[in-house]
């Protein structure tokens, strides 16, 4: 009998799995996980590697190691926003206070609070920083002037309506109230709580409130746009004020292969350059333009590839790029008030490959180390099939998808051949998608909404989940959950710090993920079926860390289901889960030598 | 800047024995028994008239009523708050003392927990009061207000701490043992 | 249990002194705590515990300098190595103030002088009831 | 009238703005406690014994005593000769303790049998030059010591292990920390220990955290000692921090259990703190608490007001009150870690002249956290002194010839010892399968001052490291091999001798610390034995050839050059 340990060095885990091997009996004795170290495919490996192994045997003494030929595929990320919503000359102020004042449509000339004694005819009055509300009551009451709506710079709205003995609409927190134009027409409009606004939202709204010629209605058009959903707005009718939303050149992507070059405007968005990219697929390289953001984030790809094979950088090719459109919350541009608008943003994945890796190299430190021989014992794909393999109920033919924390892998093995690919963007790509979409810049959160169905820890007592059930505790919540949208991890329910509803927030968290994994398993398996149609696969199995997820697998299902495939998730060994099928399949593959 | 700076005063008027609320969006205002009595303003100076105004209107602002409750037989922050959290009809309360300290507090929690805590009353300032009411009054509404920030000086200590100690030893002086919380009606008024 | 030497302010420190006296739970003498026994595996954390035997030699070493209480606390100390960190704290939580009645609290003191021959800890617990009732610090009824 | 009314002197301006008058002050209210040690209200000393057992203290009968007097009369007091020494008139003890010709031995006997009344009686006589006499005798060490507080605000590991290694190398013979983000403690713990040994070998850590944790890391041998354990001096404070003086002695029997050394906190003006000092004066209250912690025969002390210095502080005599209850912890034969350790004034006149009563005698731990980072890292809310005054220190010691516990290392050496922490470190969080630390941190580490300086930790990554380490059952023998294996031989070897001190017991006893060869030094084999000018502990020889070292010295041998 010879004591045999598989190891499978993956991009941020290593599996280890120990057989005992003998007269074509194999028997699995256990398996271990840890951390890898350093980057897939460098000698830097070999701690993680020894680590995993010493776990895995529990004191015994492996006769061999086999490692995997892991194809080094380091992913790059990278997020461009590619739109802005820029104001100019104080037009509008379209933000969403929490609490306005009031109800209704004013229209005025803008003046500001301290010469409202002077004033005359309708106005508006613009309320700086300093002001106590009281004051600013009193003030608007007791002037000779017709004030019919009021903007403030404090959160002081509801406040002074209700101090008013006429209530007027009233629009607050308007942090940059300075810029105000003052002595303009302008409009104020405040909806019905639970409403939106009405007359600012609407072209010929805008035109009737501003007596606007058909030739001005359609300028002022995209104003009334922007305005659409708010429950309160502020326009100011100035010379030349308008709203645009602007798109930010952000450099572009050249893309070679099949024999052909092609260049994609990175802010064209997500399509267009998956569109692009399936002309010239399979893709030899991708370049940047030098200078720009995309330019920089490949180089930089590049560069640690030229770290880890110690090829030049010039030698080195980026072989897929997964393009995912999403939305930044940001800033608008000469708002007044911080008003945020959700930008367009892509986000890239990009993978690089090589066939140099220097595995041997760990294999023979793993040699040294452990006292014991080593060597390489097969290319991934091939092995993650046979691992796969055996998940009770599975034959060949077969197929399978690795998904992982950089890349998504498909390998298919026919009783002709087997076939391997990976395609860049996988876990990683995901939580970087929940970390901006929910502006929450904080990975560990962001990791925590991939990771955790959500709930509302509605009191102390019981959270509603996010299917709308409830769940009751005898023992009273934590403070800092109350009232809170919460992950329910196995340590029990942790606070997001959003003030997004739970619907909100989890469709964020599933549209992340179908974005990437849906997409990604389609073309994935696309490129390893037989002639490219998905129909020909019958089964496929989901294996690693992400086939754990508790809504990935079923995302990825229905996004199959179309093309008549069924999946399920690996059970290798029938004991190990989606996990260790490229350490369980190097020993199958030894075994069978 | 041209605002009008004004002085005003706080007089809590009695009402009569403070009850249950049965209003599902209030707040309650529980302050300890020196507040707006022996006491006019905070360790740092800020008035108890404006104290009691910021929070008011930070409820009001979000559209939420408050009612206020004087606390008599206690001085320790979480037990005022505690008693102001068991009145509310919401659940929610903000306990507030003479010095300025104060913390959100819900009626299911344990009495020494709270929803916030505000202990550096040198640190407070009008601006916080307001905070503190438009949250609690967020609480009240179901909503998950971000918390206020909570401020640290590392110097308060030399500063402060005995000041604070003073301040506490004052505020029991004042209690009333067995007095039961009574409802109190804010009078703020220009000076 | 050899009976205990009689040891003065020259033994101390025992670690340099008195080696002769010193051993591991497992019965190793302290001078098998070497860097090889360390990295051969012979040597593991039960090895690096106190035993009640030395806890009862550093005792009369505190008592030959007068210092009766920390020598009592040493004796409570020898008795406790048998009990398990999880109850040790539990005690410890029981004997916290309103934290448990006079039943419970005799109750721990019966466990810890039968189960573990914790005599000297068992009447700590037994005059904390005492006082606790004297002074209204046993669990309240709940209403 | 003239229209000076409102106009200050240039003179009362610049006065206005010096830093000393952004410390608060307030007047004594004795009737509420808020007062040092010079109170009408405190009680008048008295004793009686019946059948072997005290039934009178200070006034109050057995049936009305509360806990802590029940406490301090049946575990504290000798009953021998409680009626004897407390019938001795104060003035006597007070000449006593300052005369060099009475012995330590015969004041600790005598002390044992005293009263808190009796006790407060006798150090009321005594101005504070008589204090710093009496304990420069009465301090249970002979060679005074000083302790450091390596924290981050970032709760970076790699910085705690640089300025702990830096701490040691300066002197500091025990190193504490605590942690901003609970979670991350196991990492920080193992982080001090691995840092504090490469930079001496033989520096005691701890950890402040809640007592079950910091009882595990104990129990791990991932920290050496304990010292955040509180008592109070009224039943109803004592209370409210949900304890008992029998709670806080079971646990100093748990902690003995385990081999690992502990020490009791207190100080004064924490009750008047919390309102509830039962009218006695600050003083009064901590004689309470450390003949509690003497009943519960815990070893020691951390006392000088500690975390609430800023109200003895702000009476009139507070820093009086202050070095006397240093002096009667050391007087109760305790080892006394002396304040020093929270952040005190704005003034540093004031800072100074807070710690002389404790440098100029020297105490069992100087300070009890002097802040080995800057002030902004210290997660104790900052110390009496940090990182910054660490010239003024060394100089203070050679300019009045007096061992505060640091000396002046020269920054190669210093360089050093960061890196080679640092690379400890690195090797242990691989070896341990934890967050890699890169070089670049490495290298940060070596220059840094704060935590600023170094690149941000991924910190999803460092607590979940965190977790497995407690899920693993890390031990500190882990540490050890860990580093053996990894090359770091002799950081090894100096954790592992530390470890095999517990099995032997001998850092439980009074007052002890590991001198540089890692033999315990306690109040027995290390016993303090002044007796006078010309005796106890001197700074001479080759300590004070060190201490003489200072950043810039001119040579007398050739005065263009400096010697360092």
């Amino acid at each position: 009998m010879t004591l045999v340990v598989g190891v499978d060095i993956g991009n941020s885990t290593t599996e280890a799995c120990v057989a005992s091997v003998g007269e074509g009996r194999v028997e699995y004795l256990g398996t271990a996980l840890t951390r890898t170290t350093g980057v897939k495919g460098t000698p830097d490996n070999t701690q993680g590697a020894v680590a995993a192994v010493r776990r895995a045997l529990d004191g015994r003494t492996p006769d061999l190691v086999l490692l995997n030929e892991a194809t080094p595929v380091i992913s790059g990320l990278a997020m461009e926003t590619i739109s802005e919503t820029i104001i100019t000359e104080s037009t509008m102020i379209g933000h969403n206070p929490a609490t306005p004042g009031g109800e209704g449509t004013g229209v005025g000339t803008t003046v500001a609070i301290e010469a409202l004694a002077s004033a005359s005819g309708p106005c508006i009055v613009v309320v700086p920083a300093g002001w106590d509300f009281d004051d600013v009551a009193h003030e608007i009451d007791s002037s000779s002037a017709q004030v019919v709506a009021a903007v403030l710079a404090h959160d002081d709205a509801v406040l002074v309506c209700n101090r008013l003995a006429t209530p007027i609409p009233v629009v607050d927190e308007v942090g940059a109230v300075e810029k105000v134009p003052l002595g303009m027409l302008a409009a104020v409009e405040v909806a019905p709580p639970g409403r939106t606004i009405r007359t600012l939202s609407d072209a010929y709204g805008l035109a009737s409130v501003f007596g606007l010629d058909p030739e001005q209605t359609r300028q002022v058009s995209p104003v009334a746009r922007a305005l659409t959903g708010n429950r309160s707005a502020v326009v100011v009718r100035t010379p030349s004020g308008d709203v645009t939303d602007r798109r930010i050149p952000v450099g572009t992507l050249t893309l070679t292969g099949a024999g052909k070059t092609q260049r994609v405007d990175v802010d064209a968005g997500a399509d267009e350059i998956m569109t692009v990219l399936s002309r010239v697929q399979p893709l030899d390289d991708a370049t940047g333009e030098p200078g720009t953001h995309v330019g920089g984030m490949l180089a930089q790809v590049r560069d640690t590839m030229t770290d880890v094979t110690g090829q030049p950088a010039n030698e080195i090719r980026i072989r897929d790029v997964l393009a995912v459109d999403t939305t930044v919350p940001h800033e608008v541009r000469g708002g007044l008030a911080g008003e945020i608008a959700p930008e367009r943003a892509v986000a890239l994945a990009a993978m690089v490959r090589t066939s140099r890796s220097r595995m041997q190299v760990v294999a023979d430190q793993v040699a040294a180390a452990l006292g014991c021989r080593a060597e390489i014992g097969g290319v991934e794909g091939e092995m993650a099939v046979r691992g796969a393999l055996t998940t009770p109920g599975t034959a060949v033919p077969i197929a399978v998808l690795d998904l992982g924390g950089g890349s998504t892998d498909a390998a298919l093995l026919t009783h002709e051949g087997s076939a391997a690919v990976h395609v860049a963007g996988a876990g990683e790509l995901v939580t970087k998608l929940i970390d901006s979409e929910l502006a929450l810049d904080d990975r560990e959160q962001a990791e925590a909404v991939k990771r955790h169905p959500l709930a509302k820890a509605e009191s102390f007592f019981h959270v509603r989940h996010e299917d709308g059930t409830v769940q009751f505790f005898r023992e009273p919540l934590p403070s800092h959950v109350f009232a809170r949208v919460v992950t329910m991890g196995p340590e029990g329910p942790a606070p997001v710090r959003t003030r997004h509803t739970v619907d909100h927030v989890r469709r964020v968290r599933r549209e992340a993920k179908r974005k990437v994994f849906a997409v990604n398993a389609v073309r994935a398996l696309r490129q390893v079926a037989p002639g490219g149609s998905l129909r020909l696969l019958e089964f496929v199995v989901l294996l690693g860390g992400s086939a754990l997820d508790f809504e990935i697998p079923e995302l990825i299902a229905d996004a199959l289901a179309p093309h008549g495939i069924v999946c399920g998730i690996g059970n290798v060994h029938g004991t190990e889960g989606p996990r260790n099928a490229v350490a369980s399949g190097l020993v199958d593959a030894w075994s069978r030598r | 800047m041209t605002a009008p700076a004004v002085q005003r005063t706080l007089s809590l008027k009695e009402i009569g024995p403070a009850q249950r609320g049965s209003r599902p969006d209030e707040v309650v205002v529980a302050v300890s028994p020196a507040f707006g009595d022996y006491f006019s303003k905070t360790i740092v100076d800020v008035p108890h008239a404006e104290v009691v105004r910021q929070i008011l209107a930070g409820i009001e602002e979000q559209g939420v009523a408050a009612r206020m409750v004087k606390v008599w037989d206690t001085a320790d922050l979480a037990a005022v708050a505690h008693t102001g959290a068991r009145l509310s009809g919401s659940g929610i309360s903000i306990g507030l003392l003479s010095r300025g300290t104060a913390m959100i507090h819900q009626r299911d929690l344990p009495r020494l927990s709270n929803l916030e805590l505000f202990p550096q009353s040198p640190l407070l300032d009008a601006e916080v009061f307001r905070r503190i009411g438009s949250n609690a009054a967020q609480y009240a509404k179901g909503e998950s207000p971000a918390p206020v920030p909570t401020r640290n000086d590392q110097m308060a200590r030399p500063r402060w701490q005995a000041k604070a100690a003073l301040l506490h030893l004052k505020e029991y002086e004042c209690i009333v043992a067995g007095r039961k919380p009574v409802e109190v009606e804010p009078v703020v008024s220009r000076a | 249990m050899s009976t205990a030497p009689d040891l003065g302010p020259a033994d101390y420190p025992l670690s340099v002194n008195r080696q002769d006296l010193l051993r591991t739970p497992t019965g190793k003498p302290i001078t098998a705590l070497t860097m090889d026994a360390v990295v051969s595996g012979e040597i593991t954390a039960e090895d690096l515990r106190i035993t009640p035997e030395t806890l009862q030699l550093q005792a009369t070493l505190a008592e030959s300098v007068h210092r009766r209480q920390l020598a009592q606390n040493f004796r409570r100390a020898a008795e406790l190595t048998a009990v398990p960190d999880a109850e040790v704290l539990a005690m410890y939580n029981a004997l916290r103030p309103r934290a448990s009645s006079k039943a419970k609290l005799l109750e721990i003191a019966d466990n810890l002088e039968s189960k573990y021959g914790a005599t000297v800890c068992g009447a700590l617990v037994r005059e904390a009831a005492e006082v606790y009732e004297r002074r209204d610090l046993l669990a309240r009824e709940e209403g | 009238m003239t229209t000076t009314e409102n106009r200050r002197s240039k003179r009362t301006e610049i006065l206005e703005d010096r830093p000393v008058n952004l410390d608060g002050f307030v007047e004594e209210w004795p009737e509420k406690g808020l007062v040092a040690m010079e109170s009408d209200f405190d009680p008048a000393p008295s004793v009686r014994v019946e059948d072997g057992r005290i039934v009178e203290l200070d006034g109050r009968v057995r049936a009305d005593f509360d806990f802590m007097d029940t406490f301090i009369a049946d575990h504290a007091i000798d009953v021998e000769t409680a009626e004897e020494v407390t019938a001795i008139p104060s003035v006597e003890i007070a000449r006593a303790l300052v005369d060099p010709g009475a012995s330590r031995d015969e004041l600790i006997r005598i002390g044992r049998g005293l009263t808190p009344a009796k006790i407060l009686d006798v150090v009321k006589l005594m101005n504070v030059v008589e204090i710093m006499m009496a304990m420069q005798k009465m301090r249970s060490r002979r060679t005074p010591a000083n302790q450091a507080h390596s924290t981050s605000a970032k709760d970076n590991p790699i910085q705690v292990a640089a300025d702990a290694a830096e701490g040691a190398l300066r002197g500091f013979a025990e190193l504490e920390t605590t942690l901003g983000v609970v979670r991350y403690a196991p990492l920080i713990a193992i982080a001090l220990q691995v840092g504090g040994q490469v930079g001496r070998g033989g520096v005691l850590t701890q950890c402040a955290l809640e007592e079950a944790t910091e009882l595990e890391l104990g129990m791990r041998g991932i920290t050496a000692y304990a010292e955040t354990i509180s008592v109070y001096g009224t039943e109803s404070v004592f209370v409210d921090g949900d304890d008992t003086p029998w709670s806080k002695a079971f646990l100093a029997s748990a902690y003995a259990s385990r081999g690992i050394k502990m020490r009791f906190t207190s100080g004064t003006g924490s009750e008047v703190q919390m309102g509830n000092a039962e009218g006695r004066s600050m003083l009064y209250l901590e004689i309470r608490c450390i003949l509690m912690a003497r009943g519960a025969g815990v070893q020691g002390l951390q006392n000088g007001s500690i975390s609430c210095i800023g109200v003895p502080g702000a009476v009139p005599g507070g820093i009086r009150a202050v070095a006397a209850e240093n002096l009667i912890a050391s007087w109760m034969d305790l080892e006394c870690a002396s304040g020093n350790d929270q952040s005190f004034s704005h003034s540093s006149m004031r800072r100074v002249s807070r710690a002389l009563p404790q440098l100029l005698p020297g105490t069992d731990f100087v300070c009890s956290g002097f802040s080995g980072v800057p002030n902004a890292d210290n997660m104790f809310a900052g110390s009496n002194f940090d990182v910054e005054d660490y010239d003024d220190w060394n100089t203070i010691q050679r300019d009045l010839q007096v061992d505060g516990g640091l000396r002046h290392v020269r920054e190669p050496e210093i360089l050093q010892a960061r890196e080679k922490a640092a690379r400890a470190l690195q090797a242990v969080f691989a070896e341990l399968d934890l967050p890699a630390i890169t070089d670049t941190e490495v290298e940060a580490a070596v220059y840094a001052h704060g935590s600023g300086d170094y690149p941000d930790r991924d910190v999803l990554e460092d607590l979940k490291g965190a977790q497995s380490v407690m899920d693993r059952g890390v031990t500190g023998l882990d540490l050890v091999k860990a580093l053996e294996r990894t090359g770091f031989h002799d950081v090894a070897e100096n954790l592992l001798t530390v470890l095999r001190q517990r099995v032997s017991g001998d850092l439980l006893q009074t007052a002890a610390i590991l001198d540089d060869d890692f033999v315990p030094r306690s109040a027995i084999n290390d016993a303090n034995d002044y007796g006078g000018p010309g005796s106890g502990y001197r700074l001479q020889g080759e300590r004070w050839e060190q201490l003489k070292k200072l950043r810039h010295v001119t040579s007398a041998e050739n005065p263009e050059t400096e010697v360092s």
